[in-house]
């Protein structure tokens, strides 16, 4: 299994170094909601502070959505699902692998986005464990359900828009968990973070074991 | 048989010349002038202290990151319109430098902001729309570093190069009706009376004299490397064809 | 109807065709065959004013192609491997979308249907879930109906059945009656070797003529 | 062209009939976008009743883009493209039908959002025809640019992540403009909402123009 | 090796396997023949485990495909239409990844790529860039790089130049000459005829051997 997640988990990257979609797009992408919503919101200082911690995560959701939109773009070739199933891959090791590639393409978003979000929003930041802990445990959920739900999408030829709706509502959760938590951290008061994170590793735990055990019957279908 | 790749092949090394070597020269010069009047002549400001001097180099990468774009429309119509590489490479050059000062500009202006405004942002007008300006640059670029052929992604690239400079003037028009913090024109506006002082304004046009040598240095230099990539290119096309018929050869043996 | 004299194509920086002369006259029927990656699609796409071509001479229904490809494209017909069908659109809605593109007529939208056998239970089957030779067969109604002066077709053979290649022959030679010029590639030498008036072989970019 | 763009048009509001993407997929994205906002910012009633215009829009803009996402998706079949260049069918012809398409399936979308957020953040309307005529406007603003970006970003396998990076920051404009618009308008103030509505109509002829020009060469290469 | 008795297959609602009975023994190569749509594609699929068997008997590799289709799919080798590569990654990427999914060893790979003649200046380009016929072979060297017990091709003859074509009939011989068995479905019937120890006639989802 492990042995077979680190074999598409290199494929993804390897595919990534090769079209450098990543880097090119979903990169300022990222940067681009956090501008856009500045523009939506009235430029008032007040307001755009107390809401950074949920701007941020809404920004990281809609540019992991990209992400993970580009990781199932490259599985959607003719044919690809049945070669997948044929290939004699393990399917949980395929969706640890796809997990993988999408959550370090992820965490480097969410680099990115905290380097943004401190320098345009200028919020001083406090509280880098919980901060830290907090954007682990999330990126493994996002990544977790995305993948789940991005291979029910697949295939369908609607996966631009499938995929948004299914994942949204999933990873409501995680967005106030980890907003929570950041406002937390950012507020000085990190006890009030932690159940939060609990919460989103219980969220984590579920998404991985339900892909583990689900990813199977889910490739399988017709 | 690994068949030997087009930039394999030798071709002119340098990407300069007397001239653009004069103009290095020229650049480095006016750097030094800058560094010399920017950092020690000229006096500091009266209400913003030392981080005035910050301004030498703020303003004028701002305009010529304005130029950059400028460029790239130009080259981008031009192309589309007479197929010419050499502009559809002119083109290119002008983003990547203009994307260059665009961040200087940020960058510069961030730092100013911080002991003026006592942030490093707000969502003011000139600062938001030069933000968009470097959105909408890497916009191009992306296009223009698609993984495809040259043609489709400098196609691609000037339909979205040719609309760079209508969009920056609609992006600014829209938030300028916005509230503004940002400094207004001051040099153009009040013509060169009192609200520069001699060496202060004389430092801002060495400035501009030398970041316009630098602009000028990169555009001359990213264009001729680009220009370059297509000369080997189209030098690497007969040794291709000879390849590709000797494939011919071969088949013919054993068909 | 055709006339090229060295001309090169490139894609991307590979010379698919590597200085290609070829002459051909009005209403015959031309096979291209030649070893796999010998430019043989290359060289249809590029008679149709797909393929831009970057040296020598290229000169099609008396268009140049060098200089204006736009026009040259209404006139010719192309079979291609990949067909450019909505798959979420019945049999019907995509012959009739696109041989209306070409200005066909209803009638013609019908009777090239039915020529192909596709005016029973198929003509409200989406496209996506035809199986492969019934799809090839959607792909050649829509160019019949667009009656093209010059028919360019990518092993026009390939998926159907017996029946749809006799078909595909008698097509053919209806079109050239008809005063239509037809090239076509093909590795299946038995039956186009009967079907063609000359044979072109290409290899390396390069094509020679068959005595 | 006009015949052409009809045609076309037509094709894709058939598809969308027969595959009910929009309907099923992405009005539930745009409601379900509506919520998150609520989510995200601190369900404080003063804050979202200041903040609706804004939001409105945002969600217009992302749900719209799913729109146009699928537009081009369905034009994304292998030799589409060349399908389309061999078609006989003008360029430009091909442009204003989907923009035809693209614009009445957004227009749907808004009334359904408005819905919505009438609904949901109990907004009290006024200023009907400024808010008509803000979204005719930025209708036709969203989906020429839209649809002139599409092909841009079509055909590359890599529209997913391109399309929102180009078309985001050329919509702040519009996005801007709808939210003053509409700000004028709930505020009874309309003299001062029309200035914006100009705004976009200037935009809007940029891109029909762009478009009706530049499809062609686009549709061109290689 | 297989053994189906009254097998029916949906696609959708259309019963695209009407009630196939079929017994076919080790080392054999059988063809499947017939018109445009009557199931060949379907039922290949059906044997590789793709395709849910919903009323019948099916048995394949000792294996019921009614209870468990997973573990036949490990030990069949399909070649389909549709090939599955990510046109992104070279061809040498592409084989090494899908045939060390299926535990090949490195040697294989690069034995099967050297076999179909993707080991020269093919071997770095990008899948999204080769030949129609080159592709094919790009998904034959996968295949072979498997060794699968059982071979299943959807007209594996279909786009390959002559020389392709000899190729893949001395595979299977040496496939068949190994152990496997070998199913393949072609329109090409004077070579296939050649071919194939049996015949089997598909029509209309329902299949009769030939004597
Ligand atoms: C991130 C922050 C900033 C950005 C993005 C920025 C951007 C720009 C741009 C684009 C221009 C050129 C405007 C034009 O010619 O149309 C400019 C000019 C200028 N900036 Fe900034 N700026 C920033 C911060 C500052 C700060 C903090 C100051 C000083 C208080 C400042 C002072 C000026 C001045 C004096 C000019 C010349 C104005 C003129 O004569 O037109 N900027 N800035
Ligand atoms: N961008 C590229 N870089 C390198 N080689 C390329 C590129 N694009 C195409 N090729 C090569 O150009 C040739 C195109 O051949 P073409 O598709 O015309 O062959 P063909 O004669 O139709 O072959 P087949 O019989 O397999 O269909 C192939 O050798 C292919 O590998
Ligand atoms: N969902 C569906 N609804 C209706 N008919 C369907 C559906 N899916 C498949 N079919 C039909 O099932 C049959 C599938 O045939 P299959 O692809 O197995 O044919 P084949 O023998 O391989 O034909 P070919 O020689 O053309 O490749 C076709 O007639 C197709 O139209
Ligand atoms: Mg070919
Ligand atoms: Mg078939």
């Amino acid at each position: 299994m492990i042995r077979d997640a680190l074999l598409v988990a290199g494929k993804d990257l390897r595919l990534e170094w090769r079209s450098r979609v990543a880097l090119n797009q979903v990169a300022p992408f990222a940067l681009l909601v956090l501008v856009l919503f500045a523009f939506a919101l009235d430029p008032d200082r007040g307001l755009l502070e107390k809401a950074t911690p949920g701007l941020y995560w809404v920004a990281v959701l809609f540019s992991g959505l990209l992400a993970l939109q580009r990781s199932f773009s490259i599985e959607s070739a003719d044919g690809n699902r049945d070669a997948l199933r044929l290939s004699g891959l393990d399917p949980a090791g395929i969706f640890l692998g796809k997990v993988m590639a999408v959550g370090l393409q992820l965490l480097a978003l969410e680099v990115l986005l905290g380097i943004g979000v401190a320098v345009l929003y200028t919020t001083p930041i406090t509280g880098w464990i919980l901060l830290l802990v907090t954007a682990m445990v999330a990126t493994v959920a996002i990544a977790a359900a995305g993948t789940l739900y991005g291979v029910v999408a697949a295939g369908l030829r609607v996966r631009e828009t499938l995929l948004p709706l299914l994942l949204l509502p999933v990873l409501a959760p995680v967005l106030i968990g980890s907003t929570r938590a950041f406002e937390a951290a950012l507020g000085g008061t990190p006890s009030e973070g932690w159940p939060w994170v609990g919460l989103m590793g219980v969220i984590a735990v579920l998404y991985i074991v339900a892909g583990v055990f689900g990813f199977g019957p889910l490739m399988e279908e017709s | 048989m690994i068949p030997q790749t087009p930039t394999e092949v030798t071709g002119p090394a340098s990407t300069g010349s007397r001239a653009t070597r004069v103009l290095g020269l020229l650049a480095l010069v006016a750097l030094g002038v800058l560094v010399l009047f920017g950092l020690i002549l000229s006096p500091a400001d009266a209400s913003q202290g030392e981080s005035v001097r910050i301004m030498y180099v703020h303003v004028p990468s701002a305009t010529v990151a304005y130029i950059g774009c400028f460029l790239t429309t130009l080259g981008s119509i031009i192309y589309l319109w007479r197929k010419s590489r050499w502009w559809e490479l002119v083109a290119y050059a002008g983003a990547e430098v203009a994307t260059l000062f665009t961040v200087i500009t940020l960058v510069t202006g961030m730092l100013w902001g911080r002991p003026t405004w006592g942030v490093y942002w707000v969502w003011d007008a000139r600062l938001t729309s030069t933000a968009m300006l470097l959105l909408l640059l890497l916009g191009y670029l992306a296009v223009r570093r698609l993984p495809a052929d040259y043609e489709v992604r400098a196609k691609r690239a000037a339909i979205v190069g040719l609309l760079l400079v209508p969009n920056v003037m609609i992006v600014r028009k829209s938030v300028d009706w916005w509230r503004t913090l940002h400094q207004k024109p001051t040099l153009l506006s009040n013509g060169l009376d009192s609200k520069i002082e001699g060496l202060m304004l004389f430092s801002l046009f060495t400035g501009f004299i030398a970041i316009s040598l630098v602009f000028g240095w990169l555009i001359v230099h990213r264009f001729r490397l680009a220009w370059l990539e297509e000369q080997v290119e189209s030098e690497g096309l007969d040794i291709a064809i000879a390849e590709r018929r000797a494939e011919a050869l071969i088949g013919e043996v054993a068909p | 109807m055709v006339h090229l004299r060295g001309a090169v194509a490139l894609l991307g920086r590979f010379p698919a065709l590597a200085g290609v002369d070829l002459d051909i006259d009005r209403r015959r029927i031309v096979l291209l065959r030649g070893p796999n990656g010998a430019g043989k699609t290359t060289l249809l796409r590029t008679l149709a004013g797909l393929v831009h071509v970057s040296e020598g001479e290229a000169v099609v229904l008396g268009v140049d192609l060098l200089t204006d490809r736009r026009s040259v494209r209404q006139r010719v017909g192309l079979l291609a491997h990949t067909t450019g069908l909505y798959d979420e659109l019945t049999v019907a809605d995509n012959v009739a979308f696109w041989a209306r593109a070409a200005r066909a007529e209803r009638s013609d939208v019908d009777a090239a249907m039915a020529r192909l056998g596709l005016d029973g239970r198929l003509r409200t089957v989406p496209v996506g879930r035809l199986s492969a030779g019934q799809r090839r067969r959607t792909s050649l109604a829509c160019l019949i109906a667009r009656r093209p002066e010059l028919w360019l077709l990518d092993e026009p053979h390939a998926g159907l059945d017996q029946e749809g290649r006799d078909l595909v022959d008698q097509l053919l030679r209806e079109a050239t009656a008809a005063g239509a010029t037809v090239i076509l590639s093909s590795h299946e030498l038995d039956r186009s070797l009967q079907l063609a008036d000359e044979v072109v072989t290409l290899s390396g970019g390069v094509a020679t003529r068959d005595s």
